[in-house]
């Protein structure tokens, strides 16, 4: 038996090859009015537009015929710290089977971004989640409020900013200093 | 005569010194009989879960019951602040009483037993309506959620059920002919009234599961929806009252089943082989009809409580009255008594035929997605 | 674009600090300790103490992994019934609260009232490292480290989870405990 | 009077016999809640009016702990969310690794994740045989067959990766160690218990009569509706739709395993057929853990023999839809170089699924809630991440 097990593509799962992308991509582009590039990650189209213009792209996604993305796969949200925070979504069509990416970066300050319950109904908790743990504000969200947190609490966790809690080490029960720090 | 008969004195003394006596004998023997019904419980349905009961306490586990009991009376006892003080605290004696009135009534051999009523079945239908309120008393008076829901859907459904189950014991008393409880059991000599009368049995077996809110119909108990319905705030000796009333009743209600349906203490040779047998034939017939409750409650899921008004308006409540029409014209006409047993029996075929049909409900299919017509699969 | 000022990021608690304060157990007499002379309360105490043993109920409270190996410990294969140990739902009947897993800082009220609703002779088992000290989340703010913060804690079961057999012998070391110290319990 | 709940006094504008609409608090501790889950009924009588679900009560900060920690050991908090099938969740976040830094698996170790997986899948569909078993109201008794199954299966797993519920079996690149020899066999015998405890199960409830006249017909859900929702797994497949992603979009060596989607005409998505759905999934699993003992190459490795010492990732981002045991378990991962990820979200399926639960109790009773609630089948450790 050969030790080395054969070799596959990359170790990208069969999924990512599953649809050809090359054509997906240039559907995407037809879509002409909106400025946005369209660029490849590991497993996905991801699609890069700026937060004005996303509405007018989720309506040609959604509404399209040969695109018909009608499933809202995942909303999360990235803080790339120093130029301000992004958001990523995934949709996916049950009709055609193609799933694409979309990046939605926002000034530093002004994490504004309009919200998709108008076409998804699942981007509703997504959302809460993703503005409670960053401080993104979706406008036209039915209730923004806190989901995961209690609803006095401000604080977004998931912030690059916000630090870790220290470990409490032995709770005193040691007179001395405990043997290690962190 | 044998010395306790109902009649007479026991050992001679005054009337009322006798009816003490008889009632004292009585309630210890349901005290001891609820606390093994707890302990039975227990193992008898850990047994069917593939368990064994509690092992560790005692012999077997046999002071399991004892332990309980003394803890829950060394309990303190909480008494919330938005609940109104006395409605609170007389709820669980008020349930307690119409309970024990029942057993005062039944025959537990010959003529054993507190005081034989010539009225006797008609005694307990009246009593058998207390204890809703004292079910109601604690469901509205503890304040709570919970309890309130619980209390409200207790009285909704005892008292629905109460009118299947004064119906079908009156066909058997319209068979048998007398309230006499004593005089029933005696009736049965050759032939005990289930035969005579199926379809009145399955009624009354029904009814009185959810008139102790046992099995599947323990609604106003339902744990996994209204956490322990009326007594979710009682704790320690007002709770332990509620489970003593529960466990009272259906040893309650088990002997009184075993009188009236399956010949108490006469059927196969009660008369001939003295006390000693008839008490045992009571004995045996309560724990077989308290090991089936055991044995439902473990197996069946729990009614909703519109269906189960709906089973009971719909269902219970035609039959058994179709039951006393036709008891009514074969007594009257005096038609051969197997006739009885054929209507009867052809009830119970259709009430058994209607439980099964209900398993086989095709989904109402209104909702065709378009996916299904595009008929995307992968 | 403006560069927008540094986005300063001020976290506010808002009104977190007296919903964690901790619960005192107000020291109760019971009534037997103070009708019976000395030497009988000897005899009502242990057997106050044996019937207390042998028939603890927890409540159904499982909060996270802990809750499945809980469950596990009730089941047949490790049954608990045989103690006279049967989960009970609602916390006015419990005598045992097992707090199996994480305890979280929005958990933390629920955990103090649910513990209040107990009649007084009641035991605490943190089972599980999540409710002994915050266990692999000790890092996270929203975490309590320990629930011990907030509730006394009787018995404290190591693990992550803890085997079902571990979880037994903490209910042996509780019976033990409520063997030891019978003479003050109220 | 203290029975009236105080929130709502009579206005004088309402007429007297108006009833007033009780607010009942299905709290964090409740039986029928699996967990620290609350939902506050607005309630009519017996019929809900108003839902509003209440989560939060176990956010343990999963995503900012694993980007505290590196690769290897962010893998501790990954398989404690979806706490009922632990072994599913490492594959998830494992393969999510994998597609970053791209790394090749060996062919044996890719047949011992999937059966691992789908004994996890197993494992999670018992207990939810077995609560909802109890939420229906049969007391226990379906919780402790369920469980008689669930000890063999954790029997299995600690003979196999040493602990029961999460063994961190799974390491990037592979697997930690071999199989025992007598594995085989085992599992054999496993999958033959495993069947008979779903026979039990399947006739003490299904063909039960109160079981059938409380679930049938109970928040029928469309497939259209369903997708808008982002529901996804067995709740998607009991409307009808049979979109599992082991077909649609099959990772690891899935797409040799023949097995089908178990489909009916007349699915209606209520939750009977919620729960006809996971029932009838077992079979499968048990059909793809016997052609996986087949299809297993004997001998050869089960690691990866070429990692680097401590794993450092250069930018890339990455999307991971695994089939969970709930639905789509989504592993959105990003790195920036170094060796700890920069930024790993969790598109949980019980998360989704658990939005729509409003929607399905408005309109039904007290009772009905808490099945639906069950029959979503919940894990709040995913839920709340």
């Amino acid at each position: 038996m050969s030790n080395k097990a054969p070799a596959r593509s990359g170790g990208l799962p069969p999924a990512a090859r599953q649809r050809p992308r090359a054509d997906l991509a240039a559907l995407v582009r037809k879509i002409g009015s909106i400025p946005f590039e369209v660029s490849e990650t590991r497993t996905d189209v991801d699609v890069r537009i700026a937060p004005e213009h996303l509405l007018a792209l989720v309506d040609a996604l959604h509404n399209r015929h040969e695109l018909a993305f009608d499933y809202l796969r995942n909303i999360s949200g990235v803080d790339q710290s120093p130029e301000g925070m992004e958001l990523k979504y995934h949709f996916y069509s049950f009709k055609t089977g193609y799933s694409l990416q979309v990046t939605v970066p926002t000034a530093t300050g002004h994490p504004h971004v309009p919200s998709l319950t108008g076409h998804y109904p699942a981007a509703d908790w997504h959302e809460r989640e993703a503005a409670e743990m960053f401080g993104f504000v979706f406008d036209g969200h039915p209730n923004l409020r806190n989901l995961l947190l209690e609803e006095d609490i401000h604080i977004h966790p998931l912030l690059k900013a916000h630090p870790l809690q220290a470990a409490e080490i032995l709770q005193g029960i040691e007179s001395g200093p405990p043997g290690f720090t962190i | 005569m044998t010395p306790f008969s109902f009649g007479g004195e026991l050992f001679g003394m005054w009337n009322w010194l006798d009816a003490v006596v008889r009632v004292v004998i009585v309630v210890t023997a349901m005290t001891l009989v609820v606390m093994y019904l707890t302990y039975g419980e227990r193992k008898v349905v850990a047994r069917f879960q593939q368990r064994l009961g509690p092992t560790k306490t005692g012999p077997a586990g046999l002071f399991q019951a004892f332990a309980d009991a003394l803890k829950l009376v060394a309990k303190e006892d909480i008494r919330p602040t938005n609940a109104d003080r006395w409605v609170f605290e007389l709820a669980p004696y008020a349930t307690f009483v119409p309970v024990f009135l029942v057993l005062l009534v039944l025959p537990f051999a010959k003529d054993w037993g507190v005081r034989n009523l010539t009225l006797g079945m008609f005694f307990v239908f009246a009593v058998l309506g207390l204890n809703i309120v004292g079910i109601i008393m604690a469901g509205l008076g503890s304040g709570n959620k919970f309890a309130l829901l619980g209390g409200v859907r207790a009285a909704a459904q005892m008292i629905s059920y109460e009118i299947p189950l004064v119906l079908s014991l009156l066909a058997v008393a319209m068979v048998a002919g007398t309230l006499d409880l004593n005089q029933i059991a005696m009736l049965q000599e050759d032939r005990p009234f289930i035969v005579l009368q199926p379809l009145a049995f399955l009624i009354f077996f029904t009814a009185m599961l959810s008139e102790m809110h046992r099995a599947p119909f323990d609604i106003p108990v339902a744990e996994s929806e209204i956490v322990g319905g009326y007594f979710v705030e009682y704790s320690g000796i007002r709770w332990s009252m509620f489970q003593l009333t529960e466990y009272a009743s259906m040893w309650g209600f088990s002997v009184f089943g075993s009188v009236v349906f399956l010949g108490g203490w006469a059927f196969p040779f009660g008369e001939d082989w003295g006390w000693g047998w008839q008490l045992a034939l009571t004995f045996m017939k309560s724990i077989a009809w308290i090991l089936t409750i055991f044995w439902i409650r473990t197996t069946v899921p729990r009614l909703r409580i519109d269906q189960l008004m709906a089973f009971c308006w719909k269902v219970l409540l035609p039959l058994s009255i179709v039951q006393l029409v036709a008891n009514g014209f074969i007594l009257v006409y005096d038609w051969p008594q197997e006739l009885l047993t054929a209507t009867s029996g052809a009830g119970a075929v259709l009430l058994i035929a209607i439980i099964i049909t209900r398993s086989v409900r095709r989904p109402k299919n209104k909702y065709v997605g378009s996916y299904r017509q595009v008929g995307v699969t992968s | 674009m403006t560069e927008a000022a540094p986005y300063v990021y001020v976290p506010d608690f808002g009104a977190e600090a007296e919903r964690l304060t901790p619960i005192e157990l107000p020291v109760t007499k019971a009534v037997y300790k103070v009708a019976l002379p000395g030497v009988l309360q000897v005899g009502a105490d242990t057997l106050l103490a044996i019937s207390r043993k042998s028939s603890l109920w927890p409540m159904t409270f499982g909060l996270a992994c802990c809750a499945i190996e809980m469950m596990g410990t009730f089941m047949s294969n490790h049954d608990l019934d045989r103690f006279g140990i049967v989960p009970w739902p609602s916390p006015r009947q419990s005598d045992v609260m097992i707090v199996s897993g994480t305890v979280t800082k929005k958990m933390a009220p629920a955990i103090k009232l649910l513990y209040e609703q107990m009649p007084n002779p009641k035991y605490v088992i943190s089972m599980g490292a999540c409710a002994t000290n915050g266990g692999p989340y000790t890092e996270y703010d929203r975490v309590l480290q320990g629930v011990d913060k907030i509730i006394p804690v009787d018995v404290y079961v190591p693990g992550c989870p803890p085997r079902p057999e571990a979880l037994l012998d903490g209910f042996l070391a509780l019976q033990r405990k409520i063997m030891e110290d019978k003479r003050m319990v109220g | 009077m203290s029975i009236w709940p105080d929130e709502k006094v009579l206005t004088p504008g309402e007429a007297e016999f108006d009833t007033v609409d009780m607010t009942i608090n299905i709290g964090p501790q409740h039986p029928a809640t699996h967990g620290v889950f609350r939902m506050i009924l607005r309630v009519d009588g017996e019929v809900v009016v108003d839902c509003e679900p209440y989560i939060g009560y176990l956010h343990r900060g999963l995503e900012k702990l694993t980007e505290a920690n590196d690769y290897r050991q962010a893998m501790g908090y990954w398989d404690r969310t979806d706490y009922l099938a632990g072994m599913a969740c490492e594959h998830a976040y494992v393969m999510a690794v994998e597609a970053l830094a791209q790394i090749d698996v060996p062919e044996r170790a890719e047949y011992i994740r999937v059966i691992m997986a789908e004994l996890s899948r197993i494992n999670s569909h018992f207990l939810f045989l077995g609560a909802f078993g109890a939420d229906v109201g049969s007391f226990g008794t379906s919780f402790i067959y369920a469980w008689r199954e669930r000890e063999r299966i954790y029997d299995l797993f600690e003979e196999v990766a040493g602990d029961r519920m999460f063994p961190t079996y799974m390491r990037v690149g592979g697997v930690a160690m071999d199989l025992p020899d007598n594995f085989e066999q085992r599992c054999r015998w496993l999958l033959g218990s495993i069947r008979q405890g779903i026979e039990d199960l399947d006739g003490l409830l299904t063909g039960n009569e109160i079981f059938v006249e409380r679930c049938r017909n109970l928040a029928p859900m469309t497939s259209e509706r369903a997708i808008a929702l982002g529901i996804t797994g067995p709740i998607l497949r009991s409307t009808g739709l049979p979109w599992d992603l082991r077909k649609a979009e099959p990772y690891s060596v899935y797409d040799r395993m023949k097995f089908d989607i178990p489909w009916r005409p007349d699915l209606q998505g209520d939750v009977f057929d919620r729960f006809w759905m996971r029932l009838s999934e077992m079979y499968q699993s048990a059909r793809i853990i016997e052609q996986c003992l087949e299809q297993m190459p004997k001998g050869g490795l089960v690691l990866n023999p070429d990692l680097p010492k401590t794993l450092r990732v250069d930018n890339g981002e990455a999307y991971i839809r695994y089939e969970g045991t709930k639905g789509e378990y989504g592993v959105y991962a990003m790195s920036k170089g170094g060796n700890k990820p920069y930024r790993m979200k969790l598109r949980s399926p019980s998360f989704c699924n658990l939005s729509a639960l409003r929607e399905m109790v408005i309109g039904s009773y007290v009772a009905d809630a808490i099945i639906i609630l069950g029959s979503l089948d919940i894990v709040l450790g995913e839920v709340d991440k």
